[in-house]
């Protein structure tokens, strides 16, 4: 069964539509890349799936329960879990603090929360910093503290959104390895990036968005192959 | 004419610009093109001076634009059409335009050039006095370069101006660039639409995050390899 | 970019210096009547002690839950009103009466916050303000209720009889036994509530609404809860001036300016921290208290009534200490937005880095 | 003769060492900031003169003011203050209604005599407290005097009250409202308004559809001009405007001579009423330069009173109030003496003369025995 | 019919003067997206100006307009190029606390040099008044609503017509791309919280011939601005107007036909309602 099914979703802004009619479903374990250009609404469909918006049509549903009209809270309570595109850290909180917020969704406990925190924080390497604040770590901490935080509520599907903008390619391949490794811990994943070279080798499963519809989706190969994505990438060719 | 020297830019401890080169001679046409968040409008608002560069110059014949202040650029004919468009949303067409005159010196000219950018853009002169936020998406960019115009721009800094536009209303678009170039203005256009913006140029740099890796004549990029490579990953 | 200090400040379990120092701090303030007998100065103690109550409530809901109400008046008004009509109409107890003012406020807090939690930024600010104009011209208006701008004034305060002991609230002391009591349960309950599930969750709210969304926090509630939290206390506060005073009309308990003066204690000392309204409430009171009446020092028997210093004040300013008010509130938000608590931390920090033997080693920031 | 007491008492004290030149401490509070400040500085004025003239009579007061901006509760700190801090002999103060009374309490907790000068409400003299005194008539003479002569003067039937929201305005509207009904004057408006934003062109115009034969106003200075010239913009035309005292008796409301001309006012206090007070106020005139209210006038008795007594009692709280209850005295007030009647404690009775400002001057035009000239009666309406 | 009629005129003329200050208000936050707290204390200001001009030296306060409004000007261009300045990215609560602050130095200061005692103008014409059909008009209220009509129209046109006017409104629009068109936004900032103050000063000398004048009188009119601003839609100045002139008859109506001492609680029932359920205002855009 599917872990997650998108059927016919389409969100409008008054009359605009950001996403339109898109369907697709992924299976436990594996990763889903979704790319496009930029405005496609790739950011938008996140915030459909997760509960910030609910879709104007069209249904989410996740292990079997239909999300439509779930708050982002309860979202992430079933196991499914965010992080952004712009980073979000907690600023005035500390690395292990930001954390533990996450940790908290799972255990009213301080102390349970917090080996929690650090057992995350050492998945993604930053356990050498529990105590600094969130706000003054460079930008590659950052993403990974918003990765741990995520993985702190225990997902069972976690979305990441650009994971390795503005990193620098080491920082990048770091977050690849992260993100091969939460693969084998069978972490199913889905992930927005426009790094093609990293999509493509995550990536089990890839679709492209492109003014909202999809446009194509298939295995990496299929899709750097696919015409219809390379004109939607590097524009129309002109004779 | 406009020359960029080891441009670095951070926001904040993000960096986005690694010792940029760039230079644009007069007359040309000259695009970066590059994959989102490649840092590619940056360096427009870095020349705009929206944003100040951490290091490296950024010269305007002859003169350092780091001692001047962003409302006195544009008095040096250095007119960008943002991103997105950014028309005024409460304002008329017309309104919009004679905001792109607002520069002292060009404002004797406002006449000449609304006719000009009238010519050029029929329909806008169908719409002068509808307010531009209810206008479609190709209207707004149409206004917006027209609202460029206005300013007598000697370098014209387009970013994105194909964005969201239909793909009919792309090439028309390219082919007005193309005609405000050949009257006389020195363009540097920034795009994600690689073919179309390269047949039209004169020189292009391909920008992969934050750094420039390729530059040349925009037809050779056109079939360069590793411009397919830095956008599709293959 | 702002240079933040790299380390947390969050909390860290139990300090026991801090634990040490806080009880230390008790027992010297609940001595201090048993030396110090001058009615003026336990009053001023009292006037302290319910200005960090003050801080301490608002702090929940504003520098916890980063939600700036400008409205708390509502809460103290309402506990000042519960407690003051109990009394003088069905001759209730006031320390059983504030139970239901504190009901009264959290009922109050849950209807406040479904109306303007839904707004935010200024227009939450806007939204606070006005739910608090309304009611306050609405106790001036509904005079068969409220008394109007009559007010209500204290007739009497029964006896309190604890086992053998009797306790009349007529001088200062038991006044100041029951502040001191109060601020040590808000401080305790407001360390608690920051050492728990709950404070992390406020400040997550705090720092990022969206974000803590999406970690399994629903905002709305845990707002809610955090305004009822605050509500209480403040209530209590309103309900415990309201018998110290012994005088409650609409406009002193219900006035934009003892909203204002909510947040002000916590600026000035430093928001979302325990001790910052603690600072807040020892800078703001002696200060208005020496501008409003610069006799008090003369009492204190810190300076001679007929120094300059006390003339200068009187016949400068004791008719507008407010002034003095706006002028630290400026200053502060200018340059040091983060309190005084944050310009003693920022101090302290640059000591520990002169001297880098002690403490841990910064780590240098990257590019 | 209860009065040779007194000065054997004092007598008793100057055996005391250095107790002779001994100055009494006395506590007065007014609104010297504040809104009612302009009221307010007319009782400081009194007080002054009081403390001048006490001086000369070998009464050496040394005063303690107190500013209580008008607020009950900075009123009832300032007497905390006086009565543990300072350990004044006695207070004169405060001025306005809602501080008068919140000091009352205290002063009978403390035990510390208060003479009351000016405030109106009821209630400060009729909760049986034995060291509160007041020397002004209280509320309810305020609606009855002003009721009685609009009646006297003609035969209104109905009458509309307008006031401000206050403690003051209440009261005196209150008792006005009771008294009325007791006369069968028909109320066909009460209208209570919140001070500071004084557009009351919609409340008036409203009155004005009713037609009342009497208005009757309880205001402040501010208000009271404000009231006076929107009821002219309006075109309010009753047989009788009644102004309660208060704003509607100071010299500023008198000098707006288009809009005070033949409004009636009721007053604690006039020159006109004895040799005695009009040299009171020939004297204040030309140390203050300018004329003064029945504020001045109760503040000045109030302190002349409470100043002698104190000297004679030697400071001692409890002899001072003592000799309160028992004295009596004459002076610019007429006949001053506390006593208890009609569930009043130790309030003075007075009868309150009602004033008409006749071409920018108030004269007395009732009861008769006080009265200067005849009352323009009913209003012949707006210029 | 004529007491409805005689409230729906008095709540015009008194709204003019409401739309002058909400006026102010919005096109300070337009343009710096920053909620002045000290508005009604520049139009106490105002007032305290034409009282000192008119007490000292006799200038009528209808004239001395010409002298409180650039006044009031070159003091609002001042606060706001040295402190509001300093705040412009900061969080609003900031802004607010800053703007709270400011006003409190001003009617202090004020208090400091005047006393707090209530003043009143007394012209030759306070309290005339003339009938027109069985209503009457005040002649000061209807001098003051004309003035604001005046003044109104001449900025309208100043900012529909000018390059200035209209670089302000670009500003308020769009602050970035307005400077890619070469307009220096420091200085708009500078001119449009210069205007604001002076259109709030000038507010508080119309309405001085026919209101008292205190150091705290501002606080009320800062909240009335809220709200008018608010009602007519954050940064709308033709929203400002309506919404001026909605609330001065919403004060007047609700006078007659509720009570007179709950006008000002309909108004803010008026505003919470609108917070919740049209938080844009009548005539605003709503922001994603």
């Amino acid at each position: 069964m599917a872990i997650l099914d998108i059927e016919h979703v389409s969100k409008f802004f008054g009359g605009l539509a950001a996403n339109s009619d898109v369907s697709f479903s992924m299976e436990q374990g594996m990763i889903m890349g979704l790319i496009g250009p930029n405005g496609a609404g790739k950011t938008t469909l996140f915030n459909c799936i997760t509960g910030y918006y609910p879709p104007s049509k069209g249904e989410v549903t996740f292990k079997g329960t239909r999300l439509n009209g779930l708050q982002p809270d309860q979202v992430c309570r079933l196991g499914m879990v965010r992080t952004w595109q712009k980073v979000r850290p907690l600023a005035k909180l500390s690395v292990v603090d930001n954390v533990m917020v996450g940790a908290l969704a799972r255990t009213s406990s301080l102390r349970v929360a917090r080996e929690l925190a650090m057992e995350q924080l050492k998945v993604v390497r930053l356990d050498h910093k529990p105590d600094f604040l969130a706000g003054g770590l460079p930008i590659g901490e950052r993403k990974k503290l918003e990765v741990a935080r995520a993985l702190a509520t225990k997902p069972e599907l976690l979305l990441l959104d650009e994971v390795m903008g503005g990193l620098n390619p080491a920082e990048s391949e770091e977050i690849i390895q992260l993100i091969l490794e939460l693969k084998k811990r069978g972490l199913t994943q889905m992930v927005i990036e426009h790094d093609m070279k990293a999509i493509m080798r995550i990536s089990d499963r890839i679709v492209v968005l492109n003014s909202g519809e999809k446009l194509a989706e298939g295995g990496p190969r299929e899709i750097a192959d696919n015409p219809d994505v390379i004109a939607a990438y590097l524009g129309e060719r002109v004779e | 004419m406009l020359q960029i020297r080891k441009l670095n830019f951070a926001y904040g401890d993000l960096q986005v610009l690694w010792d940029v080169d760039l230079e644009v001679k007069q007359g040309e046409i000259v695009t970066v093109v590059g994959a989102n968040g490649a840092g590619k409008s940056t360096i427009l608002r870095n020349v705009s001076r929206l944003v100040r560069p951490t290091s490296g110059s950024i010269t305007f014949e002859g003169t350092e634009l780091s001692r001047v202040p962003s409302h006195k650029v544009v008095e040096m004919g250095i007119v960008q059409v943002p991103e997105a468009r950014r028309i005024f949303p409460e304002m008329t067409v017309t309104e919009n335009l004679r905001m792109g005159s607002f520069v002292k010196s060009t404002r004797k000219d406002r006449e000449r050039n609304m006719e000009r950018v009238f010519s050029l853009f029929p329909r806008l002169a169908e719409r002068k006095g509808q307010l531009g936020g209810t206008m479609s998406g190709g209207e707004q960019q149409m206004l917006a370069i027209g609202r460029g115009l206005m300013g007598n721009p000697r370098v014209m800094l387009l970013d994105e101006p194909s964005l969201g536009l239909s793909p009919l209303l792309v090439r028309n678009i390219f082919e007005i660039i193309k005609e405000i170039n050949r009257q006389g203005t020195t363009i540097l256009l920034v795009e994600q639409n690689v073919f179309q913006s390269l047949r039209i140029s004169h020189r292009a740099y391909v920008l992969e995050t934050g750094r420039v890796v390729l530059s040349g004549p925009g037809a050779e990029l056109l079939d360069n390899a590793h411009v397919k490579k830095a956008f599709l990953g293959i | 970019m702002d240079r933040r200090p790299l380390l947390s400040r969050a909390p860290r379990g139990f300090s026991v210096l801090g634990l040490v120092l806080f009880v230390a701090a008790i027992a010297a303030l609940a001595a201090f009547p048993s030396f110090v007998k001058k009615p003026y100065v336990l009053h001023m103690g009292v006037v302290l002690f319910l200005a960090i109550i003050q801080g301490q409530a608002w702090n929940v809901i504003g520098g916890y839950a980063g939600q700036y109400s400008v409205g708390h008046a509502a809460f103290f008004g309402i506990g000042a009103y519960v407690t003051m009509m109990l009394l003088e109409l069905n001759k209730t107890a006031p320390w059983v009466g504030i139970w239901a003012a504190i009901a009264a406020a959290v009922l109050l807090s849950l209807v406040i916050g479904s109306i303007t939690f839904r707004l935010r930024g200024p227009y939450f600010v806007l939204a606070s303000i006005s739910v608090t104009e309304i009611i306050r011209l609405a106790a001036l208006h509904f005079k068969d209720f409220t008394r109007g701008a009559e007010g209500f004034l204290v007739t009497e305060i029964p006896t309190l009889k604890i086992g053998a002991t009797e306790i009349e609230f007529f001088t200062k002391r038991p006044f100041y036994f029951a502040a001191l009591g109060l601020a040590v349960v808000t401080i305790i309950a407001n360390w608690a509530v920051q050492h728990s599930k709950l404070g992390y969750y406020f400040q997550a709210i705090r720092e990022d609404q969206d974000a803590a969304h999406s970690l399994g926090i629903n905002p709305a509630f845990y707002k809610n809860v955090a305004l009822a939290i605050s509500a209480a206390f403040t209530a209590a506060a309103g309900g415990f001036y309201a018998m110290f005073v012994k005088f409650i009309d609409p406009n002193t308990v219900f006035g934009l300016d003892v909203s204002v003066q909510f947040v002000l204690i916590c600026i000035i000392g430093g928001i979302g921290t325990i001790l910052g309204p603690v600072i807040g409430a020892m800078v703001l009171v002696p200060l208005s208290e020496i501008l409003r009446n610069p006799k008090g020092l003369v009492q204190l028997g810190i300076v001679s009534s007929d120094s300059g210093f006390v003339r200068f004040i009187e016949a400068n300013l004791s008719n507008a200490h407010m002034l003095v008010y706006g002028i630290l509130v400026v200053v502060v938000i200018l340059f040091a937005p983060e309190g005084v608590l944050g310009v003693i931390r920022r101090l302290a920090t640059r000591l520990r880095r002169r001297t880098p033997s002690r403490g841990r080693t910064e780590p240098a920031a990257t590019a | 003769m209860k009065k040779m007491l007194a000065p054997a008492l004092a007598a008793l004290s100057l055996a005391l060492p250095g107790a002779g030149h001994a100055q009494v401490k006395i506590g007065f509070i007014n609104s010297i900031t504040g809104p009612e400040a302009p009221i307010g500085e007319n009782l400081t004025n009194g007080v002054d003169m009081a403390v001048e003239d006490l001086k000369k009579k070998g009464v050496n007061v040394q005063l303690i003011k107190q500013d209580d901006t008008g607020k009950p509760q900075v009123s009832m700190s300032a007497m905390e203050q006086l009565a543990t801090g300072d350990e004044v002999a006695a207070v004169v103060g405060p001025y306005t209604s809602a501080t008068a009374n919140a000091v009352a309490k205290l002063a009978n907790q403390y035990k510390v005599p208060q003479v009351v000068p000016a405030a109106a409400k009821e209630e400060i003299t009729k909760q049986g407290y034995d060291f509160v005194f007041r020397l002004n008539a209280p509320a309810h003479q305020y609606a009855q005097s002003l009721i009685d002569a609009a009646s006297e003067l003609g035969k209104p039937k109905t009458i509309a009250f307008i006031y401000e929201s206050t403690d003051f305005g209440t009261s005196v509207a209150a008792a006005g409202k009771d008294f009325a009904q007791k006369k069968g004057l028909k109320i066909v408006a009460d209208e209570a308004y919140q001070k500071g934003a004084p557009d009351y062109r919609s409340t008036l115009t409203k009155i004005k559809a009713q037609s009342p034969d009497l208005v009757f106003m309880v205001s402040y200075v501010a208000d009271a001009i404000l009231l006076m010239r929107q009821s002219r913009e309006v075109g309010l035309k009753p047989q009788a405007f009644l102004g309660g005292g208060a704003g509607f008796d100071t010299a500023q409301f008198e000098s707006e001579k288009d809009i005070s001309n033949l409004v009636f006012s009721v007053t604690q206090w006039t020159p006109e009423s004895s040799p005695a007070a009009q040299e009171f106020a020939d004297r204040y005139l030309k140390k203050y330069g300018k004329k003064p209210t029945y504020h001045a006038a109760c503040a000045y008795a109030s302190m002349t009173i409470v100043g002698e007594v104190a000297q004679q009692a030697g400071g001692d709280r409890k002899k001072i109030q003592e000799a309160l209850k028992a004295g009596k005295w004459n002076g610019i007030m007429g006949s001053v003496d506390f006593r208890d009647y009609e569930g009043f404690t130790n309030q003075n009775e007075l009868v309150m003369p009602v004033v008409q400002y006749q071409g920018g001057k108030s004269v007395t035009v009732f009861p008769k025995q006080l009265a200067k000239k005849k009352a323009v009666y009913p209003f012949p309406g707006w210029k | 019919m004529n007491v409805f009629l005689q409230s729906v005129i008095s709540g015009i003329l008194v709204g003019g003067v409401y739309a002058l200050i909400g006026i102010g208000l919005t096109i300070i936050f337009g343009v710096m997206r920053v909620i002045n707290f000290a508005h009604g204390d520049l139009l106490m200001l105002g007032m305290y100006a034409t009282w000192l001009v008119f007490s000292r030296l006799g200038i009528d306060p209808f004239v001395s307009v010409a002298i409180t409004g650039p006044l009031l000007f070159l003091w609002g261009a001042f606060l706001q190029k040295t402190l509001i300045n300093r705040v412009l990215n900061a969080l609003p609560q900031n802004q607010i606390l800053l703007t709270i602050g400011l006003g409190l130095i001003m009617s202090n200061s004020i208090m400091l040099m005047f006393t707090s005692d209530y003043r009143i103008l007394t012209t030759t014409y306070s309290s005339s008044s003339f009938s027109l059909g069985g209503i009457s008009i005040s002649e000061p209220l209807l001098v003051a609503f004309l003035i604001t009509a005046v003044i109104t129209a001449a900025l309208y046109w100043f900012l529909l017509r000018t390059d200035t006017g209209q670089a302000i409104r670009a500003t308020a629009q769009d602050r970035d791309a307005a400077q890619l068109m070469g307009i220096n936004v420091q200085a708009m900032s500078v001119l449009a919280f210069g205007i604001g103050s002076a259109l709030a000063g000038v507010a508080g000398a119309l309405i001085s011939p026919t209101y008292y004048i205190f150091p705290q009188v501002g606080s009320t009119f800062t909240l009335k601005a809220f709200v008018i601003v608010v009602l007519g839609g954050m940064g709308s100045v033709i929203g400002a107007t309506l919404g001026g002139l909605i609330i001065g008859v919403t004060e007047s109506l609700s006078a007659v036909y509720i009570a007179s001492g709950l006008k000002e609680l309909v108004v803010f029932v008026l505003f919470l309602g609108l917070l919740l359920f049209k938080p844009s205002g009548l005539l605003g855009k709503t922001r994603a």
